[in-house]
C-alpha cells in the first residue's frame, strides 16, 4: 500500500535515474526514432519534482494528478500523452494499491496507444509487469527481462515503425523508460 | 553541432519569441505558451477557426501559416516534439468563436494521442471540435497493423484549402468533408541529401556519406528506404515522380498542383532546377499543372533535401490554392 | 559536391526556367536570356521601371524580388558573376515605358563595369537610365583608393523602397535621389557557419572547422574580418549590433528597420532565435524598431550564416516598406 | 603587322592555354577572388571560337570587333567588360599594328576599371607589355616577369581588394590570363 511519501520516494528515484540516463534514453530513441526520448522524459521530471517537491498532498489519487498533469503539459511527444494518462488512471484507482494501480496504468497505456503487446513499445514492459504484479513477483530481473525482450520485436506503432525491420536489435526507448519507472517503484517500496 | 542559438533549452521560447517580436501585425502569442494566434482575431468571428501544430524545427510550419486564408492558431513544440495537450487546447480556446474549430493533425503517434487529448478537454468545454490526420508520405507502407503513414510537407496544402475554405464561410461539417476528401489525394516523397541535428541532441539524427542520399526520410530524420550514390536532378524525378505515379496511377488530362519543398539546407537554386525537370516529366506523363509551389515550407532544421507534393485538383481547389492569403510564410 | 542539378553548365539556365515555369503569373523570361520581368508589366506604364541583377545563387534575389511594388526586372549572370551588358541592356528595353529606368548594382567591379556598359548602350537608343551602386557591407574598410564597400543585403531594402516609389509615380530623378538618400543609412554585416560550393567549381570557396565562424564575410564567399571559436547566438549579437553601432553612432530614439538574413542553409529557427536577440540589444540602445524581416532573401548559396541590416529610417521610408507588394520573394 | 589569319592563329593559341589552364585560373582566383575566372574565360573564349571559326572577316578591325562582342556577351564577371573593353579599343585602331593595338588595349582597360599600376590586376601585365611593344621588346621572360610581379601587390581593385593585406603572396588571376593573351600573340607572330 503506497502512501504519499511513498510516491515521493518513487518520483525521486525516477527522476536520478532519468536525469542519469537522459542520454542513453535519446541514444535508444536515435536508431529508431528521433533522438529525443532522454529529454523529453527529462524535462517532464523536472516539472514533476517541481510541482511535488515540499509540497502537501491530501492522498495518493492528487499526488497522481499532479504528476499526470505534469507530464501531460511538460513532456508532448508520444511519450508525454502515454505517461500521464498512465497517472491519470492511477489516480482515479482511489488508494495506494500497487496490484490495482500497475493494471490501471497499463489500461490507459492501451487506450491511448492502441498497441497491443509485441509492438515494441512500453506496453510489452507493462503487461508482463502488470501479471507479476498479481503474483507478488515483480523483481528488477522480471523488469530486465521484459524491457529486454524488445530487442527482438519488429515495432509496429510509434516512429520506429518507420524503420520496420531495421528496428530489430534495438531496445524500445519507451520500454526502458518504463523499466525504469518500474524499478523505482520496487527501490520505493524498499 | 554549428547553430546560432542559446541554451538549447531555450531555443524554441526564444525562437517563438523572436518571431512575435519580428511581425507583430501577423502573430501574437499567448504569453508563457507555444502558441501563436492571428493578431487580427476579430476577422473571423463566426468562422471556423483552423488550427495546426506539432514538433518545432519545420518552420516556416506551422507559425508561419497563421493568418488570413490559412490558419486560425498553431501550436509550436518542442523541437520534433508535439506540443502538449493543454498548449494546444489553449489554442483551441483561442480561436473558437461559436463555429467551432478545425485540428489539422500530422500522422505521428505524439502528435496523434496529444491532439486527441486536446480535443478531449475541448468537448469537456462544449466546444466543437472535429479533425484531419494528414499522412501524406508515401515512403511509409500503409497498413492497419502500423502506425501508417507519416505527415509531411503535403499538409501545407490541407491547411492552404481548409484555410481558404473556413474564411470564405464554410462549416465545421463542410470543412470535414473537405478535408477527407483531399486527403487521400496529397501525396508526398523526399530525397534527403544530409541528416539534422536537435539542438538538445546535438548530434545528428543520421549521417550520410559525401556522394551519398536517402530516398524517403522523413521530417524528422526518419530513416527512408533506399540508399544511393548522389544522382543528377532528372534522376531523382525519375525516382519520386515514379513513386508517386504507382500511388496514383495517374491518367493523362488528370489536373495536378506541385509542391517543391526545400528541407532547409537546400538553395533555391537547387529546388527551382528540380522543379524544371519534375515539371518536364509530368508534361510527359500528360498531367495538367495548375498550380506550382517551391521553397522552404516544411524543413526540417538543417536537413539538405527536397520533398515532392502531388496533389490532384479540381478546379475549386486550384482556386482555394489562390486564394488571398496573408502569412508571412506562404 | 553534394547539390541536386544535373550538368553544372547547365544550372543557371535550368534555375531561370523552373522558376519561370513554377511562377507563370508572377514571371516572364526573355527567351535565351538570364532576363525575368514581370507578367504584368502594363500595369507600369509611365512609370520608371527598377532592374537589378547579378550573379546568381543569391536566390530569391534578384528574380524573386520581381512584381509589383519591388523590380520591373532582374537579370541572372552565371553563379557569382555579373550578368553581360547585353543582357541588362535587354532587360533595360523590355521595362522602359518612357519614363526611364533606374538600375540597382550591388558594388563589384564586374556588376559596375557590366552594369555601365550597359547603361552607355541605352544612352545610345536614348533610353534615360540612372543608376545607384549600393555598398552596404561595412566588413570592409572603406577608402576611395580601392574598391570600396560590397553590396550585400541590404540592397533588398533598396529594392523595396525604391520599387514602392517608382509604384507610386516617383520620376527617374527623384528615385534617384531618394537612392542616394538611403544609400549611407543601410549597413550589413555578417557571420558564416560554413562556405558555399559554386557548382562549376565543385569546392568550397572556403572551409571553417567545426567550432569556427567567421566575422564579416561576404556572399561569394570574400573573407572576413576574424575567425574565433562558435559563440552563443548573444555573442554573435553583440560583436554585429556593435560594428554596426560603430559606424551609424545612434541615439536614442532614432527609427530602424531591421532585416535578419539567412545566407542558405540556416534554419528559421535560428533566424528568429537571432532576431530576438537582435531586438534585445536595439531595446537596450534606445532606438525604436519600426520593421523588422526575418529570412533567406540574399542568400550565398548553401553557405550556413547570417547577416544583419540596420537601416536608419523616417516614417515615409516605414510607409515604402510596408507597401504592397507581390512578388514570390519578399 | 597582323592580318586576319594571325588573329585567328592568335586566339585559337590563347583559347587552348585557357581550356588547358581552366582549373588553375580558378585555383588562382580562390584564395584572393571567387574561384570563377577560369569558368569565366574558357565560356568566353567558346564562344569566340565558334564565332570566329571557319568564318571570313573582311579586315582586322572586323574581328576583333567579333572577339569584344563574344567576351563581352558570354564573360561576364570583371574580366568580360575590361577584355571586352580592349577588344573593343583594339578594333577601333583600324589596322594590325601591334604597337598601336596594345596601348589601346590598355587604354580600354583603364577606362573600364580605372585601375591604376600597383593595384595587382590585369594592368599590371598590360602596362609593362604596352612600353615594352614599343620597343620591339615583348619577350615571354618579360611578361612572365610581369604576371609574377602581382603576387607581392596588396589588391586594392577588384574582388581581390576585399583580402586586403592577405592578398599577398598570390598572383592576381587576371594578370596571369592576359599573361596568357599576350604570349599566345607572341607565338601567333612566330
Ligand atoms: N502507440 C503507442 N503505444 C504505446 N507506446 C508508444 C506508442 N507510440 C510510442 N510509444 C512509446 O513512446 C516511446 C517514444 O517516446 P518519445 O521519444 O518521448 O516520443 P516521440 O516518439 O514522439 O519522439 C517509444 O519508445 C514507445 O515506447
Ligand atoms: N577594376 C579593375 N581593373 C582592372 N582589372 C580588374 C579590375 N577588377 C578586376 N580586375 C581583373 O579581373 C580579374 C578577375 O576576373 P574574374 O574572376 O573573371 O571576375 P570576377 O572578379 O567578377 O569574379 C582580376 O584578377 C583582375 O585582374
Ligand atoms: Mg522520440
Ligand atoms: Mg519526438
Ligand atoms: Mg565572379
Ligand atoms: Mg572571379
Amino acid at each position: 500500500m503506497l502512501n504519499v511519501e511513498d510516491v515521493k520516494k518513487w518520483m525521486e528515484n525516477f527522476d536520478n535515474v532519468i536525469q542519469e540516463q537522459r542520454a542513453y534514453l535519446s541514444d535508444l530513441d536515435t536508431p529508431i526514432g528521433d533522438g529525443d526520448h532522454g529529454n523529453n522524459m527529462a524535462r517532464g521530471m523536472e516539472a514533476v519534482m517541481a510541482a511535488i517537491t515540499d509540497k502537501d498532498f491530501a492522498d495518493v489519487p492528487s499526488i497522481f494528478k499532479t504528476i499526470a498533469m505534469s507530464l501531460i503539459s511538460k513532456v508532448g511527444g508520444a511519450s508525454g500523452p502515454l505517461y500521464g494518462t498512465a497517472f491519470m488512471e492511477m489516480a482515479k484507482i482511489g488508494n495506494g494499491d500497487v496490484k490495482e494501480l500497475i493494471p490501471a496504468a497499463l489500461a490507459g497505456i492501451e487506450k491511448r496507444g492502441k498497441a497491443v503487446p509485441g509492438e515494441k513499445t512500453m506496453v510489452d514492459v507493462w503487461t508482463p509487469a502488470s501479471a507479476l504484479v498479481q503474483k507478488d513477483a515483480l523483481t528488477v530481473e522480471g523488469i530486465d527481462q521484459a524491457v529486454e525482450s524488445t530487442k527482438e520485436m519488429v515495432a509496429t506503432k510509434g516512429r520506429a515503425s518507420y524503420v520496420g525491420d531495421r528496428s530489430v536489435g534495438h531496445i524500445d526507448p519507451g520500454a526502458m523508460s518504463s523499466g525504469y519507472l518500474l524499478k523505482a517503484l520496487l527501490k520505493a517500496e524498499g | 553541432m554549428k547553430k546560432i542559438i542559446n541554451d538549447p533549452k531555450d531555443v524554441v521560447d526564444e525562437m517563438v519569441q523572436g518571431l512575435v517580436r519580428s511581425y507583430p501585425d501577423y502573430l501574437k502569442r499567448i504569453p508563457e505558451t507555444g502558441v501563436v494566434y492571428r493578431s487580427d482575431l476579430e476577422k473571423i468571428k463566426g468562422k471556423v477557426g483552423i488550427v495546426s501544430g506539432g514538433g518545432s524545427g519545420h518552420e516556416p510550419t506551422h507559425a508561419g501559416f497563421v493568418g488570413n486564408g490559412m490558419l486560425s492558431a498553431a501550436v509550436c513544440g518542442e523541437v520534433f516534439t508535439s506540443p502538449t495537450p493543454d498548449q494546444i487546447f489553449e489554442a483551441i480556446k483561442q480561436v473558437d468563436s461559436g463555429a467551432g474549430v478545425f485540428l489539422v493533425i500530422k500522422n505521428y503517434s505524439g502528435d496523434v494521442m496529444n491532439f486527441e487529448m486536446a480535443q478531449d478537454m475541448a468537448d469537456m468545454e462544449d466546444i466543437k471540435v472535429k479533425s484531419i490526420v494528414v499522412d501524406d508520405d508515401i515512403a511509409v507502407e500503409n497498413s492497419t497493423y502500423t502506425q501508417g503513414r507519416r505527415g509531411v510537407a503535403g499538409t501545407v496544402f490541407m491547411h492552404k484549402v481548409l484555410g481558404a475554405a473556413a474564411d470564405q464561410g464554410a462549416s465545421l461539417d463542410e470543412i470535414e468533408e473537405l478535408a477527407q476528401k483531399i486527403l487521400p489525394n496529397i501525396k508526398t516523397i523526399a530525397v534527403a541529401l544530409s541528416g539534422a541535428t536537435v539542438p538538445e541532441v546535438g548530434k545528428p539524427g543520421f549521417t550520410l556519406a559525401d556522394d551519398e542520399i536517402e530516398y524517403g526520410v522523413g521530417i524528422h530524420g526518419e530513416p527512408g528506404y533506399r540508399r544511393e550514390k548522389l544522382q543528377p536532378s532528372k534522376a531523382l524525378v525519375e525516382e519520386l515522380v515514379g513513386k508517386l505515379n504507382d500511388e496514383f496511377k495517374f491518367e493523362k488530362g488528370e489536373k495536378v498542383a506541385v509542391l517543391v519543398n526545400g528541407m532547409g539546407a537546400t538553395p533555391l537554386m537547387e529546388q527551382y532546377v528540380f522543379m524544371n525537370d519534375v515539371l518536364n516529366k509530368l508534361d510527359e506523363l500528360g498531367l495538367n499543372v495548375e498550380f506550382t509551389k517551391v521553397g522552404n515550407l516544411m524543413t526540417s532544421l538543417e536537413m539538405a533535401g527536397i520533398s515532392l507534393t502531388i496533389f490532384r485538383v479540381n478546379d475549386d481547389l486550384v482556386n482555394n490554392l489562390n486564394y488571398a492569403t496573408h502569412t508571412i510564410g506562404w
